[in-house]
């Protein structure tokens, strides 16, 4: 039993839809945790990346080596070390939002980089234009190019969408039990993993081709009014 | 008259390659001056120093009196944003490959810079673009967007848009270089319309020698970083002085 | 017991992920391209195959994978060591991502260059290794440097499967020791120094590629 | 596998979990523990000199024996029913009972599972995979006081911030409180009651039950060395105390899979 | 004389667009023809459709001899790879952008052809290519990358690319048209050096006027999918009968 579910092992077919409840309620968190940890990095990564332009060189520079700092080391440690050793500097967080903050951190280092992509993909006379006009740097930014910048971005940051929500479950490393952690806890007490983690990949499976058909649908509606994509 | 602009032995370098070298040349009020010279002679760097878009490396530049050298500015050209902004508010610059914003339609492209820079009221932005697109003979197309446009089309948007921050200076660099032959005909009608506006200061980089002979009061030779032979437009290609101008007028006209 | 001693288990660990991570890479590097190409296919069926593949290994989560070659396939006989095991699983992981890298850079090769080797006569194989490889593979190079430092955090993963990698050693080390701090520092420090390593080889191949001035970027613009 | 298959190779596969002190990796890459050291010395008297050890983790051991993965594994799992359907055990290789590990001062005075689902707003860490959890459960811990981690040196962390309390055996508590600060073990401290029974682990080797030839080999000569001073040495030198020895050997691993 | 390319009714649709509608059109051996017209009206289009780029939809096309559509093909231009090889090794294409390999050196684009193709030794291939690249004055470059040559010196590399798989019909479309004014000079001479071979079938289309007259024996001004006009040059530029090729004419001329 867990969460008020019982299972049923007497065949697979009934194992599989016995725990299939359960399995939902991981689900739930596997949402909440890429919504909150996707939110973070969509934000957070335009942060990075315009202060990765300051003209400020020790702000450009330590944002760059954060950046690459944080895309080279696995999430999983970086859990371990936000979840386990910030308490010994007396910054307890708790469980969740360790977790959605550290998926919502790395992939801000991955988002930074398409943001910084998108922003020099805008041709130099775009700026030289806005300059010519004398719109001040904020004005260029908010009117010019990140409303160029968007469409020709949707489809990468989709992508990460789809691997963050793949990469939840190390999430269980910090005590958010997302669904495979609930598919793995169902192994421990059955004994039989197979069946909980294929339904886990069975899952994903539509979950992430949905995700993946969305963003193609946003691509196509965003009005892209004659914005050159490549 | 007065001399509205004014390079004063100025040096721009890019790198090891100087490409003006104790450059001299001054342009006066409502003056139309043209600029032709072989590719990479640096035609279209003295325009981008106007526009603040270069910075140089000696020398005393001043335009509508103001220097590009703040008095109180960090060294070379590290004027203040502010004070550059000045400067700019007297220039305007129409490029060769257009550059207008792709995902705004013609009006917003021309209406954006007087509603953020200069103020303006959204109306009477608005009532002033519709004036500037009549003039260049594109109203009907206002509320389409660049990418829609021809190149013809785009350029005279372009000149439009420069045109509704009210410049003292206008810059042109190749304004019909990237168009087809038979589009080129449509822009140089209103540039040459605008030519007739006696206030207004022009300075045109171009190929197009007709272009030159109808349009401007003086029309200057410029070859590695210094200007050769200037003249009238009616002398200076009928009796060019010079050899070096004789040889390039040959080279461009008999291709 | 000082941080220099957590050193040797933490090297050997190192080493475990770096071999892997190496090894897969390659792998997988191998499979994209085979995979990439046959989705540009216009047979229906090989690039059917290519499209299953990728979609399924894109779409599943990395540890279901792992689980499944390492515990389940077993069951059915077909048994690999753990080494094994992992260096498959992440290179059919990076195999299927790269796949789609290597699609992206042949269908940006513009068309002018198919319809010049078309004017040529050349044949559609010999367009394809001879005309766009060359020159996708140049621009697959960033993309592929992403995927070696993604396949090499993801080599964290292989604990599950009992392979005692970096991340392997870093537990067991703390689970004797209780010093969470210091051996999570020092895992986040070597994970950071092989993702350097691995992006200076990327590096070293793309310089190499462009060699010469043959893409200095405005080459086909 | 079989007995002939290991001798003819010279050395058999073994797996443990890392957990201290029941069986864990050393510094070194040697595998060490209960589990471990009496396997080794077992196989030894049977002729077998090299173990090869796997480490994995906790809930994988029973994955991985069926996957063929290993011959057998020593980590000292309880010889419960359910497991025991599993798997084969061999007769008990340790008893141990419960324990709580808890902040310094014990502050909400907590002696026995039990206070902790009188109060519905504590938590209670356990490490993912141990049986722990089922003994909460028992006595009347509802899921959402559960923290589950997924190592036991992640339990000194938890307890200091996350938690109120550790469940884990009584060894593992107490090998803990010895290396952490501001942490101790609960003293005294009651085992919970299930079943009207007090708890007690009674931890064996588990092979594949198809091996049944390699196990019996391997019962018979761990029911010899059982006898010896050596074994006893091994145990007490990771803290287990002789009542705990003789209340392994009173048991029989066919009543512990039948319930009794 | 016999013609070497015989369009007879052929009709060519890019979705509900005609672009091609009925059209006849024959060039004779070593005939060398200019095609102009506006842009849009599917110049382009027919070169396309001669290199087997683009498929048409009704009529027949002949080209040395070999007919577009393969008798046992696949329905309309569904001719099987082999018979287009066939028909492509008649025809070489110089295109307005280059498309030059940017991965080969100079020597590699010309001779990589011809070994591929045509089986050549790599000796024979080179030494053929030096005499090319001599032809077009590039023979110092060979070794160097395409980034690191003019946009003049690119196309004439085209052109000897082209060359070098001995083609009987060259087509050139608006070859000039990517180049700086100056750099126009450098390939025109390279196409009138060619035009004195009296072997080579070549269709050109071109803005350049001085071009078509220089090169052509045939100029055909060619509007919505049609040819509006046909002539000598020196007749059809001085003397064109349409109302429609002069107003054509002069907007070029004029501009
Ligand atoms: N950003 C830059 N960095 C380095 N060199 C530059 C840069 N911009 C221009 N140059 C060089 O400066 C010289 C002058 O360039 P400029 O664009 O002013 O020439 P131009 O006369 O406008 O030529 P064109 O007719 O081809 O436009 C050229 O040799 C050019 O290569
Ligand atoms: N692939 C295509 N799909 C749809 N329409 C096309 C395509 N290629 C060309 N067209 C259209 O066919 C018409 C003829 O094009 P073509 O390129 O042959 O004109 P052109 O005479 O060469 O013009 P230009 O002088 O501008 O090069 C144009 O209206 C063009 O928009
Ligand atoms: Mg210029
Ligand atoms: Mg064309």
């Amino acid at each position: 039993m867990m969460y008020g579910y019982e299972w049923d092992t007497s065949s697979t077919l009934a194992f599989a839809t016995s725990i299939l409840p359960i399995l939902g309620i991981g689900l739930l968190v596997t949402l909440q945790a890429a919504a909150v940890g996707y939110a973070i990095a969509l934000v957070f990564g335009l942060v990075l990346a315009l202060l990765r332009r300051s003209r400020i060189r020790a702000i450009s520079w330590t944002v760059a080596c954060f950046t690459e700092f944080v895309r080279d080391t696995p999430l999983l440690v970086q859990l371990f070390f936000l979840y386990y050793v910030l308490p010994d500097f007396g910054i307890v967080l708790p469980a969740f939002m360790t977790g959605a903050l550290a998926l919502g951190l790395q992939y801000s280092a991955y988002t930074s980089e398409v943001y910084r992509g998108g922003i020099d993909a805008i041709q130099r006379g775009q700026w030289e234009a806005a300059t010519a006009l004398n719109l001040s740097r904020f004005q260029t930014y908010r009117d010019i190019v990140i409303p160029q910048m968007i469409p020709r971005i949707v489809p990468s940051l989709g992508n990460y969408l789809v691997s963050m929500l793949k990469e939840t479950p190390v999430l269980s490393v910090v005590t958010v039990l997302d669904m495979l952690g609930l598919a793995n806890m169902i192994g421990e007490r059955t004994f039989d993993y197979l069946v909980p983690l294929s339904m886990v990949g069975l899952i994903f499976l539509p979950m992430t081709l949905i995700c993946s058909a969305l963003i193609h649908l946003v691509e196509r509606a965003l009005p892209k009014s004659g914005i050159p994509l490549r | 008259m007065t001399s509205i602009i004014r390079f004063q032995n100025v040096t721009k370098r890019f790198g090891a390659l100087t490409v003006l070298d104790n450059f001299n040349f001054e342009v006066q009020q409502g003056e139309k001056v043209t600029l032709i010279g072989p590719s990479g002679s640096g035609k279209s760097t003295v325009l981008r120093i106007l526009m603040t878009l270069e910075p140089f490396q000696e020398g005393k530049l001043e335009l509508a009196g103001l220097s590009y050298h703040e008095p109180n500015g960090r060294g070379t050209f590290k004027a203040s944003e502010k004070h550059l902004h000045k400067i700019r508010s007297n220039v305007g610059m129409v490029f060769q490959s257009f550059n207008l914003f792709p995902h705004m339609t013609v009006m917003r492209n021309i209406v954006e810079a007087p509603i953020a820079v200069l103020n303006m009221k959204r109306d009477e932005a608005e009532t002033r673009a519709t004036e500037l697109l009549r003039m260049v003979g594109l109203l009907d197309k206002k509320d389409h967007y660049p990418s829609q446009l021809s190149g013809g089309q785009q350029q005279r948007v372009a000149i439009a848009r420069a045109l509704a921050m009210r410049p003292r200076v206008l810059l042109f660099d190749e304004p019909t270089s990237a168009l087809d032959p038979q589009l080129v005909g449509e822009v140089l009608g209103v540039i040459r319309d605008l030519a007739r506006e006696h206030d207004l200061t022009m300075l045109l980089v171009t190929h197009e020698m007709r272009f030159a002979r109808e349009v401007s009061d003086r029309v200057c030779f410029f070859d590695k970083g210094r200007i050769v032979e200037q003249g009238e437009p009616e002398k200076f290609f009928t009796n060019p002085e010079q050899p070096r101008t004789r040889e390039f007028l040959s080279s461009i006209l008999n291709t | 017991m000082t941080w220099m001693q957590y050193l040797a288990p933490l090297l050997k660990g190192a080493q475990i992920t770096v071999i892997i991570s190496l090894a897969s890479i390659v792998l997988g590097t191998i499979l994209a391209f085979a995979a990439g190409i046959a989705r540009t296919s216009s047979n229906p069926i090989v690039s059917g195959i290519a499209f299953v593949y990728i979609v399924l290994f894109r779409g599943t989560p990395l540890l279901v994978q792992l689980f499944w070659f390492y515990y389940a396939l077993p069951l059915i006989g077909i048994s690999f060591n753990p080494i094994t095991t992992g260096i498959m699983t992440l290179s059919l992981l990076t195999g299927a991502f790269g796949a789609e890298v290597v699609r992206g850079a042949l269908l940006a090769v513009p068309v002018s260059q198919y319809e010049a080797a078309r004017a040529l006569n050349f044949s559609k194989t010999y367009t394809l290794w001879h005309i766009f490889m060359p020159q996708a593979v140049v621009e697959m190079m960033p993309a592929f440097g992403n995927l070696a430092v993604q396949n090499l955090k993801d080599t964290a993963l292989v604990s599950l499967i009992s392979i005692a990698d970096l991340t392997f050693q870093a537990q067991s080390l703390r689970n004797i020791t209780l010093d969470s701090a210091t051996v999570y520092t020092l895992t986040l420090v070597g994970y950071f120094i092989i993702a350097l390593g691995l992006m200076l080889i990327v590096r070293l191949i793309e310089m190499k590629l462009r060699r010469g001035a043959a893409f200095s970027r405005s080459a086909h613009s | 596998v079989t007995l002939d298959d290991v001798k003819s190779a010279g050395y058999v596969q073994g797996a443990t979990a890392n957990e201290v002190p029941y069986g864990y990796m050393k510094e070194d890459g040697s595998a060490a523990g209960i589990g471990p050291d009496v396997a080794v010395a077992v196989f030894k008297r049977m002729g077998v000199n090299e173990v090869n050890w796997t480490v994995t983790p906790f809930g994988t051991l029973i994955p991985g024996l069926k996957a063929r993965r290993f011959a057998f594994a020593a980590a000292e799992q309880n010889i419960s029913p359910e497991r025991c359907k599993q798997v084969t055990f061999t007769e008990p290789n340790s008893s141990y009972g419960e324990g709580l590990l808890v902040k310094k001062g014990n502050p909400k005075k907590l002696t026995t599972y039990a206070d902790i689902a009188k109060d519905p707003s504590l938590k209670v860490a356990v490490v993912s995979g141990a049986n722990n959890i089922d003994f909460l459960r028992a006595v009347g811990v509802k899921d959402n006081q559960i923290i589950i981690i997924q190592a036991n040196a992640d339990a000194l962390s938890t307890v200091q911030t996350r938690a109120d309390a550790y469940a884990a055996t009584e060894l593992t508590v107490s090998k803990l409180a010895e290396g952490g600060k501001d942490v101790e073990q609960v003293r005294p401290f009651t085992d919970p009651i299930v079943d009207g029974k007090p708890v007690r682990n009674y931890g064996g080797f588990a092979f594949r039950p198809e091996d049944k030839d390699l196990h019996d080999a391997f019962n018979k000569a761990l029911v010899e060395f059982r006898k010896t001073d050596d074994y006893k040495k091994i145990l007490t030198s990771y803290g287990l105390s002789e009542e705990s020895i003789k209340a392994a050997a009173a048991k029989n691993v066919a009543d512990l899979c039948a319930g009794k």
